[in-house]
């Protein structure tokens, strides 16, 4: 957190400063662990294991924070007796589909609700990376639930999680994880008494947890944990993510992403979502509790919003102009799509996959396939420059006069040159003014979709193709100003918030929203952004002069609420749970919530309110049921639907390993999205045979003086002299088995690539011993690319492509290779050296990586809910 | 100037008439130090800003003088950043008037080898051009069940995470119209 | 008229400096305890002052590749790797399958890099051994023996890990060796009592860097001048903190009254001794030290030296009265002698 | 791991030896930081053996130095002697005029200004910004010996140059505008070669000051002698010029003064190389102590030439040249001696070290942390 977000960790410090505690996990010791109370050196890809741990070291030593977990969880609900877990199955769960790699869901149901299906196909729930969708809310399950509040029946939540976890002891932890069972058992110690009625504690984690074939189960454990103690809702807790791009929260809330449109509502599937009302209810969920039971009318103001007049309740809002998905268009599926020359052209907006995203070489090679590129930047970027200038001219792969990629590179405007607003990492939205026009030719990503949709309709004016419609019936008449006829953000940011239609008057919050086509709303949790006609994401009233939450500064989503679930800061009575810990509380006076933030939670509903029988959306939510997205009003530590690899969390193997999983006889994550493809092979890992070849796990991170793939830092004089090359960290010990000198050279050894860089041994990393052997790691910051000031290898390039299955994200925190002194080769005798490594490791071409690695398989398969599937949901 | 400010400008005059006989303060200082300010409080404007790095939000103030600007740092005021910026963030200034930025559309041909100058009317011409045919090219009406597609998979777009949300919003919401279904983000990478 | 501690001693440097109604003594407190070495305040500081680049070399002083203050790094940043115990903390490595320590090795390899920052004497390469000492582990190989006392134990492994990081800067002294012995009066003392070079008067005389007892003040290549922090003197003019202590994201570097940051300084310390932070000690604190006291002080957490600091320095012209008195002598002696060569003995 | 490897631990081990044999700094051959060999604590060049200082410890930040080194060049060098030359022959110029020996009033006078005006020449060219130059004349500080030196050189400057220019009066015609000068030129010459004598020995010693009142180490701790070695020098260097230039009849104070200003300059640098202790080993090895080992000899030489050519004007001359080249040789040691102390870290930590232990009352100074508030 030092490393990559100083300013953030001064709060780290000022807690530390009031006596807070504070523990770094991670693969190399960093600035943030020079601060720490305690470091705990981990082997990259084990936090599950880490995480799990401490769940059992929680449940066996009954340190959970029972009065909250009894209320506000569903610890106590029952699970049909048709689930299976890990612990029956050797590592898979009930449902298991060896064909297709996915689960059948069915099996994991709460008591009593078998037979509600919504979208048990995780095949293409995986295909369309639903998980996604979960950002802003849970998935359906009725409102009512049984429940045993004692937790002892055991089909309960608290047992099957107990029994799940079992096996995560403080020797197993260490025998993965490679962190001394003292040292694992002081980090549970101090997590478990610090938290409860009197004391929080908060887990932060970088995004980097994301990047994992297993990212969002990691989460769900940090999640569990985090719940079991009572840390959820609270001042103090919580699950905070580090995210590191200035607006890569807004860009999922208003997404850029094919599965979503704004507001998490899903992109439509060609299959399941044929018309408007089934689209809607997939959403909504009949019968549903929760504040999704108005989705309709986020829907319709949405479509409202895009196509104005056109969009009517009798064309259904033109639902019928959305492009429908039919499986992963995700940008890694889309590389290979280039490769295999099936996209024309390429859109890079502020963005350098050649360099940020895994496998380079795929990507470059990609980008060397296409008819014409775009990219528009700040500087003059590798995946602008790729024809000319990138290691696969070097060797000869790209021919510069044979590579036919028409390219346009558009200088873009800096974030003082417009304006518009950024949404950090706490969902907190800020209004940027505009300090200076932007020179020359460089022009905001505004001016130039918002002038490329008008040259578009204008070219399109007349046409008669159905398929044209979409873009004439555009709402698309933008205000604009000044000599470039730049469009007025505000108007936008206005649009987002939403209006009515009649009036144009600006809607105070996304209840306000309709069904009916009266409003129009571009993306309804957004909604109150702009309310009263004033922009709030511009309210820049002084911390000094407002309390510690600072309401006024900004704008946050929901509501302006600063901490989601805030309900849980009280207990289910309404009084906060400690005076120390008091935030928001129940006035019975005024009978009303109250408190430091904005409640979240219906201002009026006392505690001790009720639902009425088949009472469904936000009626169905009881006075003390906090979670208030969720299906149930509950947080959940088992996830009976929505999470495709699992209603639990299981620790699993990176997808490239030198170690056999310890903990079950499936290696890896069972559901991993693969991709089987020449330039994509997989480095062999246990069971498979040869994964000796590549003996060393290399982690990449973040250097403070850098910025992601260094397009706004290899480019700036005053960072680039900072850490002027690429480097790779390596311990001691490993240093003296390969013979690297400080300063010297090494280059590492992918089943992809071959990259070099500079050496430096230093105390800061340590070999693991892991299940009686010593593993080494290195660590590598990915800065690095062939343009700028100070340029170095693409460390990137060395990583394959496999994807968590929740949300196709990518796993890039962790790989295996080996690691050689001396410089790489260079030319064709480069390719030679990864041949000879793929020969002696046995990947083929044709070679296709084992998913399912235990025998359990087929028993998983029969223990589905009856065995009963739909294929795909053609209803 | 006379002799007479000449000589008391002359700070032996001042060491040997003020309080300062050894010359190592008050006498020695320059007109030039005397008259020193800081450029922010001279400058035309300041813009309450944001920084455009990592996702923590740090407030930010720039100041402009003559269309330039010439001081970019931490906005005491904001509750999140406390006026505090790490390197990044205090290197903004140098980012927006890096001697690397480009200012010029830049384009290369099919099987060019060199970079050549564009017109940004052309050039946004052309992409409109081309993103029309590709459309044409791979359209998709409906799929093998006479399901709608309404869509092209011939165009990609890979979008930085930072872009505001109006920018975001905008492209989304035009990529759609145009059956663009292959739109992507650094929040999947 | 001059304090009788003009020259050495206790004394508050601006009115002595001919400020008549000068307000308190600014000053920097720089508490390394929390410093995260993320190199803010370099940067913060070439943003304000305009300080050009200072090289693009790789000099695997851990993440230090600036290596020292220069005229082209007002600020600069220390890491030093140690296998050391770091107070109360648990050791970092503790049951890990480690080795020996290479951090002496790594120290020594990195003494010898070299970087162009574009002033002289800039960033000299240094001795390997010194540098092995710095980052001397328990069991030191290389140069067996070279290690003071106390600081060999002979473990075969490493558990004990601190990675220390400091922000260096211009001490701005109560008795300014620079300022003393500069010849043109580009130096001079401000009324927050710092200690300025006037870009428009330096001549670049050198005198200056050779007089600076902590090496801070050096020499711009093509342009000549001396120069070195200036304690943002147009920034407090207008009352705003300097930018370094105003980037700064942990407060490690501390703006302030000279008084108030003492008090601050002593009151940490207590509970870094409290918390089981024995090694930490204040540097350049005290108005009775060799330069009178900093006007830029330290919070460090091992020798100064370490740092890159002298560990006593003293002002020049302490001596100054004695020297000239020295140089009357020989200059008689010289007089003396003439006439006795000439009037004594014929021919 | 590869089967072609060694087992595990070997090639650390040939790592850490061959590291020990080479000595660690081995960065050279990657990325061309190649390092600067030869500075390096313990290696001691031609003639500090003798000294058998032992092997000091001492830690610095990744052994660099701590100090900045000096950025005068040569030229400050030269400006010492050239300096002290000035000063030394307008003495023996006066002396000469005092005691009616014209050969050694005209030598001196001449050399006085040559010798001053090279001086000026040197500072000014030493200077980041030439230029400005005159800024040296905005202020007047007692505190800064370069300061104090400037307007010294302000008074002797143009009283040297009216003394050497009234040694023209003789060339000059008889009658009109310069037979005038003809007649008053010697008397201000007389007035002004005074004047410039009486300015003479501060101009010689102040730059014992210049050196001393610096932060290096090795000039700081001379400062009691160096106005001595100066001042020796400067005489031995006029009466090099005596020598050379008198006919040996009036050579006879050249002479005494050779003797008198070795005598001063062996004193001292006697002193310097023994007295400092550590901060003796920089004038002792290196290319400090080849100069001052030459200097030595070559002083000596000349004093003994000057007292043995009483009757040769060939040996005389002989000996006067030895102590010029004497004078160059000791300034320029001293010069660098000053540098190269400030360049090694150790001369800056270990007495600073002892004096801070000194203080501390003997304690017994433990390095490193963990060893309490006062120890680390």
């Amino acid at each position: 957190m030092a490393e990559a977000h100083p300013v953030g960790f001064q709060w780290v410090m000022e807690a530390k400063k009031r006596g807070a505690k504070v523990f770094h996990v991670d693969p190399r010791f960093t600035r943030t662990s020079a601060l720490a109370d305690t470091y705990l050196p981990i082997r990259a890809g084990t936090d599950i294991a880490l995480l799990g741990g401490v769940v059992r070291y929680i449940l066996e030593n009954e340190l959970d924070f029972r009065e909250y977990v009894l209320a506000y969880t569903n610890a106590a609900t029952i699970i049909t007796d048709q689930f299976a877990d890990t612990e029956d199955l050797d590592g898979l769960f009930s449902g298991y589909d060896p064909e297709r790699y996915s689960y059948d869901q069915g099996s994991w149901k709460y008591q009593g609700h078998e037979q509600q299906r919504e979208s048990e196909d995780t095949a293409k729930e995986r295909e369309t990376a639903a998980g996604l969708r979960h950002e802003s809310h849970g998935m359906p399950v009725a409102a009512t639930t049984q429940r045993d509040e004692t937790l002892q029946h055991p089909r309960c939540v608290y047992q099957i999680l107990k029994r799940h976890f079992s096996r995560y002891t403080p020797e197993m932890v260490s025998r993965i994880c490679g962190i001394p069972v003292e040292k694992f058992e002081e980090l549970a110690r101090a997590w478990t008494e610090n938290s409860g009625r009197e004391r929080t504690g908060a887990l932060v984690y970088s995004v980097g947890w994301t990047q994992h074939s297993v990212g969002v189960q990691y989460i769900r454990t940090g999640a569990i944990i985090q719940t079991l103690l009572g840390n959820m809702g609270r001042p103090g807790g919580g699950v905070l993510a580090l995210r590191g791009h200035a607006s890569i929260q807004g860009s999922t809330d208003i997404p850029t992403l094919f599965n979503l449109l704004p507001g998490y509502l899903p992109m439509p599937h060609h299959a399941d979502h044929p018309t408007f009302d089934e689209w809607v209810d997939s959403i909504r969920h009949p019968g549903q509790k929760g504040f999704w039971g108005n989705s309709r009318a986020y829907a319709a103001s949405l479509l409202k919003a895009y196509w104005g007049d056109a969009a009517t309740p009798e064309n259904d809002f033109c639902y019928g102009y959305l492009p429908r998905m039919t499986g992963d268009h995700g940008t890694y599926q889309q590389v290979l799509n280039m490769i295999n020359g099936k996209v024309k052209g390429y859109f890079l907006l502020g963005q350098n996959p050649a360099v940020g995203s895994a496998h380079g070489r795929a990507q470059r090679l990609g980008m060397a396939n296409l008819d014409w590129l775009v990219v528009r930047d700040l500087f003059m970027i590798e995946s602008a420059t790729f024809w000319r200038n990138s290691p696969e001219i070097a060797t000869g792969e790209i021919v510069t006069e044979e590579c036919r990629t028409e390219v346009f590179f558009l200088p873009a405007a800096s974030h003082v040159e417009k304006e518009g607003t950024f949404t950090q990492t706490q969902r907190l939205l800020q209004w940027r003014e505009k300090a200076v026009d932007p020179p020359g030719d460089c022009r905001s990503e505004l001016w130039f979709f918002y002038h490329l949709g008008r040259v578009l309709r204008e070219k399109l004016a007349g046409s008669t193709k159905p398929r044209d419609r979409a873009l004439l019936d555009l709402a698309w008449d933008y205000p604009t100003h000044g000599p470039e006829a730049e469009p007025s953000a505000e108007a936008v940011l206005k649009e987002i918030n939403g209006y009515e239609v009649a009036t144009g008057r600006p809607l105070g919050g996304f209840p306000e929203a309709k069904d009916d086509g009266s409003t129009a709303v571009g993306c309804w949790i957004y909604s109150g952004v702009y309310a009263d006609g004033v922009n709030q994401a511009a309210r820049r009233k002084s911390r000094h002069e407002q309390d510690w939450v600072a309401p006024e500064w900004g704008w946050a989503w929901p509501a302006n609420r600063r901490i989601l679930y805030n309900r849980a800061s009280a207990d289910p009575e309404g009084r906060p749970w400690s005076e120390r810990k008091k935030y928001v509380w129940w006035d019975p006076d005024k009978g009303a919530w109250t408190g430091y933030d904005v409640p979240d939670f219906e201002k009026t509903k006392p505690p001790s309110y009720r639902p009425p029988d088949g009472a469904s959306g936000t009626e169905g939510l009881a006075g003390d049921d906090p979670f208030v997205m969720q299906g149930d009003g509950k947080a959940w530590l088992y996830a009976p639907t929505g999470v495709l690899d699992g209603p639990l969390p299981t620790h699993y193997e990176p997808a490239e390993s030198p170690v056999r999983n310890p903990l079950y006889g499936q290696q890896a994550n069972p559901t991993r999205k693969v991709y089987t493809h020449p330039v994509n092979r997989m480095n062999p890992s246990p069971p498979e045979p040869h994964s000796q070849v590549f003996p060393y796990v290399f982690t990449v991170s973040r250097l403070t003086e850098h910025h992601t793939a260094g397009g706004m830092s290899r480019t700036v004089p005053r960072l680039a002299e900072l850490q002027p090359a690429l480097f790779v960290e390596v311990s001691p010990e490993l240093a003296g088995e390969v013979g690297l000198a400080h300063l010297g050279w090494a280059h590492l050894v992918s089943g992809r690539a071959v990259i070099e860089a500079r050496v430096l041994v230093t105390d800061r990393l340590t070999p693991l011993r892991v299940d009686g052997r010593t593993i080494h790691q290195v660590w590598l910051p990915y800065h690095f690319g062939s343009e700028g000031l100070v340029t170095g290898d693409t460390v990137n390039d060395l990583f394959g492509i496999t994807l968590d299955p929740n949300v196709l994200i990518q796993e890039s925190k962790v790989g295996t290779c080996d690691v050689r002194p001396g410089r790489r080769p260079t030319g064709p005798a480069l390719l030679d050296l990864v041949a000879d490594y793929q020969r002696r490791a046995g990947m083929t071409p044709d070679r296709r990586v084992p998913i399912v690695t235990t025998g359990a398989a087929s028993e998983a398969h029969e223990r589905t809910a009856g065995g009963a599937r739909d294929g795909g949901g053609d209803a | 100037m006379g002799l007479k400010t000449f000589i008391q400008g002359w700070p032996v005059y001042r060491q040997l008439t003020g309080a300062d006989p050894l010359g190592r303060g008050a006498a020695a200082q320059s007109a030039r130090s005397a008259a020193l300010t800081a450029r922010t409080e001279t400058a035309d404007s300041v813009a309450r800003s944001v920084c455009p790095y990592c996702a923590v939000g740090c407030g930010q103030r720039v100041y402009v003088s003559d269309g330039q600007v010439t001081q970019i740092e931490g906005d005491p005021d904001s509750p999140i950043s406390r006026g505090r910026l790490c390197p990044k963030g205090a290197a903004s200034k140098n980012l927006v008037t890096s001697p690397l930025r480009q200012t010029k559309v830049r384009y290369r041909r099919p099987y060019g080898t060199e970079w050549e100058d564009l017109d940004l009317d052309v050039a946004l011409d052309m992409i409109a051009d081309r993103i029309l045919a590709a459309r044409d090219e791979t359209w998709e009406d409906v799929d093998d069940q006479g399901r709608p597609l309404n869509r092209t998979l011939g165009i990609s777009s890979l979008g930085g995470a930072t872009l505001d949300n109006e920018e975001n919003y905008l492209i989304k919401k035009l990529f759609t119209a145009m059956g663009a279904l292959q739109i992507e983000n650094q929040a999947r990478i | 008229m001059p304090d009788a501690n003009s020259l050495y001693g206790p004394l508050d440097p601006a009115p002595d400096a001919g400020w008549v109604e000068a307000g308190p003594r600014m000053g920097f407190f720089t508490d390394t305890s929390v410093c995260i070495g993320c190199k803010a305040c370099e940067v913060a500081c070439k943003e304000w002052n305009g300080v050009p680049d200072s090289g693009f070399d790789l000099l695997g002083m851990s993440y230090d590749n600036t290596g020292a203050l220069t005229a082209n790094s007002w600020r600069h940043v220390a890491f030093i790797e140690q296998p050391r115990p770091a107070g109360h903390r648990t050791p970092p490595f503790a049951d890990n399958p480690t080795g020996p320590p290479v951090s002496a090795e790594s120290a020594a390899s990195a003494a010898g890099t070299v970087t162009d920052t574009g002033t002289v004497p800039g960033v000299p390469p240094g001795s390997p051994e010194a540098a092995a000492r710095m980052a001397a582990g328990p069991e030191f190989l290389g140069m067996p023996g070279a290690q003071p006392p106390g600081r060999a134990t002979g473990a075969e492994t490493r558990s004990d890990f601190r990675w220390l990081m400091m922000s260096d800067v211009c001490k701005h002294c109560t008795h300014a060796a620079c300022l003393d012995v500069c010849p043109t009066g580009s130096l001079f003392r401000t009324e927050f009592g710092t200690v300025v070079v006037q870009e428009d008067i330096c001549n670049g005389c050198g005198y200056c860097i050779s007089a600076c007892p902590y090496g801070v003040i050096d020499q711009r290549k093509g342009d000549g001048r001396a120069w070195k922090c200036t304690l943002c003197y147009d920034r407090l003019g207008a009352g705003k903190t300097p930018a370094c202590a105003q980037a700064c994201p942990t407060e490690s570097i501390q703006f302030g009254p000279l008084d108030e940051l003492r008090e601050r300084a002593a009151e940490r310390v207590a509970t870094l001794h409290d918390r089981g932070v024995p090694e930490a000690r204040l540097y350049g604190h005290d108005p009775t030290d060799g330069v009178g006291g900093d006007g830029a002080f330290f919070l460090l957490l091992d020798e100064p030296e370490v740092y890159g600091l002298p560990p006593d320095p003293v002002v020049t012209t302490r001596d100054l009265p004695k020297m000239w008195k020295r140089a009357g002598v020989a200059a008689l002696a010289m007089a003396a002698a003439a006439v006795a060569a000439f009037v004594g003995g014929s021919s | 791991m590869s089967p072609d490897r060694p087992a595990v631990g070997d090639l650390f081990r040939r790592f850490r030896e061959r590291l020990a044999v080479e000595g660690p700094a081995r960065p050279g051959e990657h990325g061309g930081h190649a390092p600067k060999a030869g500075r390096n604590g313990r290696r001691r060049g031609g003639g500090g053996e003798q000294l058998n200082v032992p092997p000091v410890e001492f830690t610095s930040y990744y052994g660099r130095p701590i100090l900045k080194a000096p950025v005068w060049k040569w030229d400050i060098a030269a400006y010492l002697f050239s300096g002290g030359l000035a000063a030394g022959s307008s003495l023996l110029a006066a002396g000469g005029q005092l005691t009616g020996r014209p050969a050694l009033r005209r030598a001196g006078r001449v050399t006085s200004l040559a010798a001053v005006s090279a001086s000026t020449f040197f500072l000014i060219h030493d200077l980041g910004k030439p230029a400005r130059f005159h800024h040296m004349l905005r202020v007047a500080k007692l505190t800064s010996p370069m300061s104090m030196g400037t307007w010294i050189l302000s008074a002797f400057g143009p009283a040297a140059g009216v003394a050497a220019v009234a040694e023209t009066a003789p060339r000059l015609p008889e009658h009109g505008l310069l037979g005038l000068g003809r007649k008053l030129l010697p008397p201000a010459g007389n007035a002004a070669g005074l004047l410039a004598a009486v300015t003479a020995p501060a101009l010689a010693t102040y730059t014992g000051v210049l050196l001393a009142d610096t932060a290096v180490p090795s000039w700081h701790e001379a400062y009691p002698e160096l106005p001595v070695i100066f001042a020796g020098s400067a005489l031995a260097s006029g009466a090099g010029v005596g020598l050379l230039a008198a006919p040996t009849g009036e050579a006879g104070p050249a002479r005494r003064l050779a003797v008198a200003g070795a005598a001063l300059e062996l004193w001292g640098s006697h002193r310097v190389e023994n007295r400092l202790g550590l901060l003796s080993e920089p004038y002792a090895t290196g290319t400090a102590g080849k100069l001052l080992r030459a200097g030595r000899a070559l002083t000596a030489a000349g004093v003994a030439g000057a007292l043995a050519g009483r009757r040769s004007r060939m040996l005389s001359a002989l000996s006067g040249g030895a102590l010029l080249a004497a004078s160059v040789c000791t300034r320029f040691g001293i010069f660098h001696g000053g540098v190269a102390s400030a360049r090694d870290p150790k001369y800056t930590v270990v007495p600073q070290r002892e004096r801070a232990q000194r203080r501390a009352g003997q304690q017994p100074h433990v390095n490193g942390p963990g060893a309490g508030p006062n120890g680390g």
